[in-house]
């Protein structure tokens, strides 16, 4: 691609993650600088409007839950996805994955006969393996048969909700849901505590933050995680030097999709306590979550702050809705404005730009 | 320093083509530092040096793929701003890469019509084109099938797409980047061949190589350059390979490196019909059997594309035997897997040292424990450990001497020649008993190549038994106890090394069995 | 209910319900043969949608309001573009973030449209002649507009341009080997932004028909969808326009008979299939010399650079 | 890294569990009032949030003393911290959730904030301080199913529903009972679309009805799809929801129209005046129907039967065995006046009544209870089609 020649692009040597914040700081105030113009026309004053969204998504209790509450699905998908990534597996599967993992909770909850005790912990293993097993799916056809991975993961995200749809308004339908497509609500037993007076099931919170942690000790520490990276960074070396790119590959997919499954369990057995239409159940959290992983740099730790971000953008969306009374649809347009300026800045974080004058 | 001046002229020819003081930086190093080039119309020009001298980069200059930091460029007198391939093109510049720029999925024609902008709008002149290339392919002896897709064809027949394209676009001033490293010395002189047609059709041919018998053979003048800049401009006819190996590394060359001849040991590994396919499922691999001694070094002649790859892989197994065995103490090697075969003290020098070899991403350290990360040394239970693996990292950068600012810097960052020796100090720590070098110091400079050699001959000399892959015949020559030559999967003979001949090799190479060529 | 009601209803409806897909699907086929991976078609139909109906309704022209829906597309479509190409970011993330943008800004200017009815959509034409076949003159010829048959007309023209002409091989290059399209003076990033763009053109258009056409009037999130099943077409097509009618009508077919099979067979198995079909044809071609043939364009999401081949 | 980060959530969890709960004092009868709405779709669909914001605005305009503030598309899941701003930061006195998805956040905010007032649109759970309420269709379809019947000619009738719940399946009856009134071989088939709001799927399942040979069109769906499409085959429909005579003024024939005003002005100054408080809501539960003008027969405001079609109508006769010899115009004008009148004189479910397996559902003289009504799972007789959890 032709460049002109006062401007200057070169590779930058490493990424410090100074350069990383800075740079992705300065992408997000630009985006909202945009998305200014948007309130200006709805005659709001932005510095106003995201005074607002800030202090309603984090300045009380109830912002602050709601934002928490965004979070935990997103730090779960998105702690799984930084390994698949890291492995060079792109999965978009996240949201399927999450799928599996509240219909085989679900599954446990109301069809199970379990001791009580026992009910919940069956339903996050159960929640992890239908996950995890849904990831695996397309890490067989990549490993096996070479079946590109975004498009394969994209598609049985489909075949995942199409599934659902299916077990809420046929077989699993709940005879107290009076004919809408829930499933009954689940057992008292089968339902995740919440923080008094708000929607955090705590339990699923820390399970996302220890496999934050582990997860970056496992990738940067162990000698799995070692393998992992390897075949990451360059599969030929790993092939040359003895690793398995199918087993490592095939790990961290079910790992990655265990997770996604964890947050599933929680969207279902924390929130809703029931299973009820894939578009309900999960607000294209394992979506988001490929943003939240990519922002991260693939970084399991940095999940943690990312994930928080967009649970301010997705809390911060109530205040545009309720708060400001303005259209619900700015929320969307909002998240993507400041997609495409994160993006747009990815360059700046690989690249040096620098403008060069020549004397002619 | 021979002085463009004092080169006597016969008849003035006009200057094809002038670079002034091309400057070229990238992040690290300077590539070009001011160059000064001058083509004369119809001749053949070498540019000669060692890889990573500037060579190819100046070429991307000229062929606009790069834009110089400084200098200019004169065509035909006019100066020039090149700043695309498609600018290049303009100016009748045509450009055959080391590495061929051809689309695998599209026919022979496709790729040669692509980027043109003949017939009407759209629409192609399928039949006319056709025709031009099948006249083109007659008249320089460049037969190829126009209809083929690129991915069915041979090496060579690609490289001859590739020269098409260029005459296709009607080209004065043809760019070859180092184009005989692929081919067999019959199709090397078919190749000069043409290219001799082409001069005296009126082109003039730049030809990148650091191979002192081509310069000799095949150019007028020869420009070397040494580290970014020209060290000199001569005429072929007045001067020497030993003049312009001396001007190509700054000082004169030892060309034989002492190896002391003795007795090999028993056999270390025995390899016996071996078949093997390649990555498109064609037989690579035909029935391949010979011996390997301790203390021998077995070197492997051949053509790239021969089966040398498949059989460095075969033996390191990264590739499924399709039949045969290769018998190492008495286990058989084709049944293992690639870690397997690590864990059996098999060192492996890998073709491709930056692709393959290491991680660039990773540091040093990491990669000098690419495969030993799993044994206890390094680490506890399932986690590595840190300050064993920089404890090796040291010793290992003292004794190869590998210059990196700390064990922390990342591969990517190292000089050719220090990945090389961070590979071999990987690969030969625990003195294994077997190794398999692939072209071991391919576009290494001087310096380095001597040090890798050496360090082989020791590995050789302390009973290790050497499987030696090069297409760098003198190198071949040079370190082997015995020379096994390789021709489309299968051996054509071995040769010990006093009774080895550089043109009967040759032969070899380009299918003739050793009983023919009267061994 | 006889047999002849079945294929009629069918193939009516794979023509009325297949073109939208099938105009998206040749638009994405282009996008992906030079390389680029663009999941914001969801994003440029709607947009296209509501351009269209609004255009139409303002102007009450249905034609203006198509060109106009083609138009947006493509201008949406080059924020993709600038963000792949120029600045050579992710592309998954970069089409999910047009998706996100599309369905947002056309629900906030949508909102005071709806609930209108178009007073004139695209004319229903009757081909004579034609019209006269028993059983497919009904179905195919008859109460369909314009638009229908000229989506299907492209598919031959794009097949030519794609596979016979100077443009196709510079696309064809440009997504399997861009280095070497570059190296032959083809501007990468010029042909890529084309190819994008002209996807996000028949996206618009796509759109557009479903809000002047199959459904006249506006309802926010109108597409429901559709560009994701176009996602899984593209591949199912093996990127080749032929194959796009094939799959587009295929599924739109299929979509018939959920409803029509609804007493007997659970839609949403029958709506699962077009995915389900994706991945399989995937497991076939991924792999060996079908994947020459047939295969996904080698440089598919990989953005290009100069020097780094 | 680590530890930075585990302080932040700490720290987020300490704000969480400090923050006492503010809670605003109880709502004193003849106070300005302020009401918050919970919006299950976007306002400005075509359809059942557009209907209840339409009556949100009649009662602002009507009461000086009355503040709203609405939130539109709240996914389920979300209703419970939308309650908690409403009341929390906007000082909300009454809240009305207006989807059967958001009953169980609802009651369990109204066991939270006691001393606020709950309106649950569709539910059955109430609390002390939780009301439920409805405006029900069924009469209307009844009269709907008698033009149908009526005008038929192929007697298959088309009926696009969005989801299986008993309301809709009360609606599917009542309009089968109607066109079977008038009509003994009237079929009405039935397509389900599974989504509230889905223009593409309900005319792709009109044009599927239509293949069976279905010449009109009755449909449970928030845009005017059906209507379009059934216009397009020149075959006549009935409006759902909101005027939709403006879609096809030659096809529309009739329709229904929702004026929940009727319910939110009552139970407002009914608050207003201190009778509703948080105490007394327990058994308060609104089920209006056309009596109470919470629903209108038409399709479209003061047009029971669009005029294109009254010669028509007025042409077909029935015989009645109580009215006698009467046109099918007279017999709904009649019907909707008995169904109008304070002391109702006629309900389209009086007995007898088989479902399609031929079970008797009412008894000869009986009606169907208010419960019957609300958990109605059978099927009436002429309805063809899937129909999930038929008994």
């Amino acid at each position: 691609m032709t460049r002109p020649n006062w401007l200057r692009i070169e590779r930058r040597e490493a990424l410090t993650p100074w350069v990383v914040f800075s740079v992705s700081f300065a992408a997000i105030v630009a985006a909202l600088l945009a998305a200014g113009i948007f309130f200006k026309g709805y005659g709001v004053s932005p510095v106003r409007a995201y005074g607002l969204i800030v202090s309603g998504a984090l300045g009380n209790k109830v912002g602050l839950a709601e934002t928490v509450r965004r979070t935990i699905p997103l730090l779960l998908c998105g702690v799984g996805l930084t390994i698949a990534f890291r492995a060079l597996f792109w999965n978009i599967g996240a949201e399927g994955q999450l799928l599996v993992g509240a219909m085989a909770a679900a599954g446990v909850a109301l069809f199970v006969p379990l001791p009580e005790v026992l009910r919940l912990p069956a339903m996050l293993v159960a929640g992890f393996i239908g996950g995890g097993l849904w990831a695996l799916l397309p890490a067989f056809l990549k490993v096996k048969l070479g079946v590109n991975d975004v498009i394969s993961t994209l598609m049985l995200n489909y075949i995942a909700a199409f599934v659902m749809q299916y077990l809420i308004q046929g077989p699993w339908k709940g005879p107290t849901a009076r004919g809408f497509a829930y499933t009954d609500k689940f057992p008292s037993s089968a339902i995740l505590a919440r923080i008094p007076g708000t929607p955090i099931h705590w339990l699923t919170l820390i399970l996302g933050v220890v496999a934050a942690v582990i997860a970056f000790i496992w990738v940067a520490r162990t000698r799995q995680g070692f393998e992992i990276r390897v075949v990451g960074e360059n599969p030929d070396a790993a092939r040359y030097a003895g690793i398995s790119q199918a087993k490592v590959i095939l790990v961290a997919m079910l790992v990655s999709g265990g997770l996604a499954g964890l947050a599933g369990v929680g969207e279902a057995a924390g929130i809703h306590r029931m299973l009820l239409a894939p578009v309900k159940l999960s607000a294209g959290y394992g979506y988001t979550a490929i943003i939240v992983a990519w922002l991260a740099r693939r970084n399991p730790l940095a999940v943690i702050v990312t994930s928080l971000l967009f649970g301010v953008i997705m809390a911060g969306g109530d205040v545009i809705k309720v708060t400001l009374g303005l259209p619900f649809q700015l929320v969307n347009v909002f998240n993507g404005l400041i997609l495409f300026f994160l993006i747009g800045s990815e360059i700046f974080m690989r690249y040096k730009v620098s403008i060069v004058w020549r004397r002619s | 320093m021979v002085d463009q001046a004092d080169a006597p002229v016969g008849v003035e020819v006009p200057a094809a083509l002038e670079m002034h003081g091309i400057v070229k930086r990238f992040p690290g190093v300077v590539a070009n530092d001011g160059v000064d080039l001058e083509i004369r119309k119809g001749e053949i020009h070498c540019l000669l040096g060692e890889n990573g001298a500037g060579k190819t980069t100046l070429m991307r200059i000229l062929y606009g793929l790069y834009q110089p930091d400084d200098g200019e460029i004169v065509l035909h007198g006019e100066p020039a701003r090149i700043t695309s391939p498609k600018a290049a093109l303009a100016h009748r510049i045509g450009m055959v890469h080391q590495h061929f720029h051809l689309v695998a999925t599209l026919s022979v024609q496709e790729n040669i019509v692509l980027g043109l902008s003949e017939g009407t709008g759209p629409f192609l002149r399928s039949r006319a084109t056709r025709a031009r290339i099948e006249r083109l392919a007659e008249e320089y002896g460049l037969q190829v099938d126009p209809a083929a897709k690129v991915w069915q064809l041979s090496v060579g027949q690609q490289q001859r797409v590739e020269i098409l394209k260029a005459l296709y676009r009607d080209a004065h001033i043809l760019i070859m980047d180092e184009p005989t490293s692929v081919l067999t010395p019959q199709e090397v002189d078919s190749l000069f061949g043409t290219l001799r047609t082409l001069v005296d059709d009126g082109l003039t041919i730049i030809f990148i190589t650091h191979k002192l018998d081509e310069v000799m053979e095949v150019s007028d003048r020869v420009t070397v350059l040494q580290k970014g800049k020209v060290v000199a401009t001569v005429n072929t006819a007045e001067t020497s390979k030993a003049e312009l190996a001396r001007l190509m590394v700054g000082r004169e060359v030892v060309f034989r490196l002492e190896k002391r001849t003795h007795e090999h040991g028993e056999v270390v590994l025995e390899v016996s019909d071996l078949h093997a396919s390649n990555d498109r499922g064609l037989p690579a691999l035909r029935g391949v059997s010979f011996d390997l001694h301790e203390s021998e070094i077995l070197g492997v002649a051949g053509v790239s594309g021969n089966g040398q790859h498949e059989l460095s892989e075969v033996l390191t197994g990264l590739r499924r035997a399709t039949k045969g065995s290769a018998i190492l103490e008495a286990k058989d090697l084709t049944g293992c897997s690639a870690r397997e075969i690590a864990d059996m003290g098999v060192a492996h020098v890998p073709t491709e040292r930056i692709r393959v070899g290491t991680v660039s991403s990773m540091s040093v350290r990491e990669n000098l424990i690419l495969k030993s990360y799993r044994s206890p040394e390094y680490s506890r239970w399932m986690l590595l450990d840190e300050k064993a693996a920089q404890r090796n990292a040291r010793e290992a950068m003292r004794e190869y001497e590998i210059s990196a600012p700390h064990d922390g810097t990342s591969a990517g960052n190292l000089s050719g020649g220090n990945i090389q020796r961070l590979v071999l100090a990987r690969e030969l720590c625990g003195s294994p008993r077997f190794i398999v070098a692939a072209h071991p110091t391919y576009g290494l400079d001087v310096g380095a190549t001597e040090q890798i050699r050496q360090v082989l001959l020791d590995q050789r000399d302390n009973g290790a038994g050497i499987l030696l892959i090069s297409e760098d015949l003198d190198e071949i020559m040079q370190l082997s106890d015995r020379i096994l030559v390789l021709y489309e999967g299968e051996v054509m003979g071995t040769v010990t090394c006093d009774e080895a001949n550089i043109d009967e090799i040759g032969l070899m190479m380009a299918g003739s069995r050793r009983e023919e060529v009267g061994l | 209910m006889s047999w002849q009601s079945w294929v009629i209803s069918t193939f009516a409806f794979m023509l009325s319900y297949g073109t939208p897909l099938l105009l998206a699907t040749l638009g994405e086929i282009f996008a992906e043969r030079a390389g680029v991976l663009n999941l914001g078609i969801e994003g440029m139909m709607i947009m296209g949608a509501y351009s269209a109906f609004v255009t139409a309704y303002v102007t009450g022209n249905p034609w203006f309001g198509v060109l106009v829906a083609g138009a947006v597309g493509c201008g949406f479509s080059i924020i993709h573009a600038v963000a792949s190409i120029t600045l050579r970011a992710n592309q998954v993330v970069s089409g999910l973030a047009l998706t996100l943008l599309g369905l947002g800004l056309s629900g906030v200017l949508g909102r005071p449209w709806g609930g209108r009815p178009l007073p004139n959509t695209l004319p229903e034409i009757t081909i004579p002649g034609l019209s006269k076949i028993p059983i497919l003159g009904p179905s195919l010829f008859e109460g369909h507009s314009l638009l229908v048959y000229i989506a299907i007309l492209l598919v031959p023209v794009l097949w030519y341009v794609l596979f016979r002409t100077r443009i196709g091989i510079t696309i064809r290059s440009v997504g399997e080997d861009p280095a070497t399209a570059d190296s032959l003076g083809v501007s990468v990033s010029r042909v890529r932004y084309l190819s994008v763009a002209f996807g996000g053109l028949l996206a618009g258009v796509a759109g557009g028909y479903l809000s002047v056409s199959y459904y006249p009037a506006w309802t926010e999130g109108l597409t429901g969808g559709m560009g994701w099943i176009v996602v899984a077409l593209t591949i199912f097509a093996f990127w080749n326009p032929g194959m796009g009618l094939l799959g587009s009508f295929l599924f739109a077919a299929l979509y018939h008979l959920s409803f029509r099979l609804q007493p007997w067979v659970a839609p949403e198995l029958l709506r699962a299939l077009p995915y389900l079909f994706a991945i399989l044809v995937l497991a076939f071609v991924s792999r060996g010399t079908l994947q020459r043939k047939a295969g996904a364009p080698s440089a598919l999401t990989i953005p290009y650079t100069r020097g780094q081949d | 890294m680590t530890k930075r980060v585990l302080v932040v959530l700490g720290i987020l969890a300490l704000l969480v569990f400090g923050s006492a709960v503010a809670l605003a004092d109880e709502y004193v009868p003849g106070t300005p009032m302020k009401v918050g709405f919970v919006y299950v779709g976007p306002v400005t669909d075509y359809g059942w949030t557009a209907a209840h914001d339409q009556a949100r605005q009649i009662c602002v305009d009507t009461y000086p003393w009355l503040e709203t503030i609405y939130v539109e598309t709240v996914a389920e899941g979300e209703e419970g911290a939308t309650i908690d701003k409403f009341i929390n930061e906007e000082g909300c006195d009454v809240v009305i959730t207006t989807s059967f998805g958001f009953i169980w956040g609802t009651q369990e905010k109204a066991q939270q904030y006691t001393d606020k007032i709950f309106f649950h649109c569709t539910g059955f759970l109430r609390e002390p301080n939780m009301a439920t309420y409805m405006a029900d269709f069924y009469q209307i379809y009844y009269l709907n199913g008698l033009i149908a019947g009526a005008l038929t000619e192929t007697n298959k009738l088309g009926y696009i529903a969005a989801v299986p719940i008993p309301e809709l399946k009360r609606h599917i009856s009542a309009f089968a009972v109607g066109a079977r009134e008038v009509n003994a071989d009237a079929e009405v088939h039935v397509r389900w679309t599974n989504e509230w709001v889905d223009p593409i799927g309900a005319a792709a399942a009109t044009n599927a009805l239509i293949a069976e040979g279905c010449d009109g069109f009755a449909f449970t769906e928030d845009t005017a799809s059906v209507v379009q499409v059934a216009a397009e085959n020149e075959m006549f429909s009935f409006g759902h929801y909101s005027p939709m005579y403006v879609f096809s003024e030659e096809y529309c024939v009739s329709g229904q129209i929702a004026h929940w005003e009727e319910i939110y002005l009552d139970f407002f100054k009914k608050i207003y005046d201190g009778d509703y408080t948080a105490h007394n809501l327990k058994n308060v539960d609104y089920w209006w129907l056309l009596q109470e003008k919470a629903v209108e027969a038409g399709c479209d405001p003061g047009m029971v039967i669009n005029p294109a079609f009254e010669a028509e109508l007025k042409g077909i006769m029935h015989n009645d065995p109580l009215l006698g010899d009467i046109s099918v115009y007279d017999l709904v004008m009649t019907r909707l006046q008995q169904m109008s009148d304070p002391g109702i004189t006629f309900d389209p479910f009086e007995g007898p009544i088989y479902d399609r397996k031929g079970e008797l559902r009412v008894p000869a003289g009986c009606i169907l209870s208010f419960s019957e009504l609300t958990q109605m799972q059978w099927a009436a007789a002429g309805i063809v089609g899937a129909w999930p959890d038929e008994p």
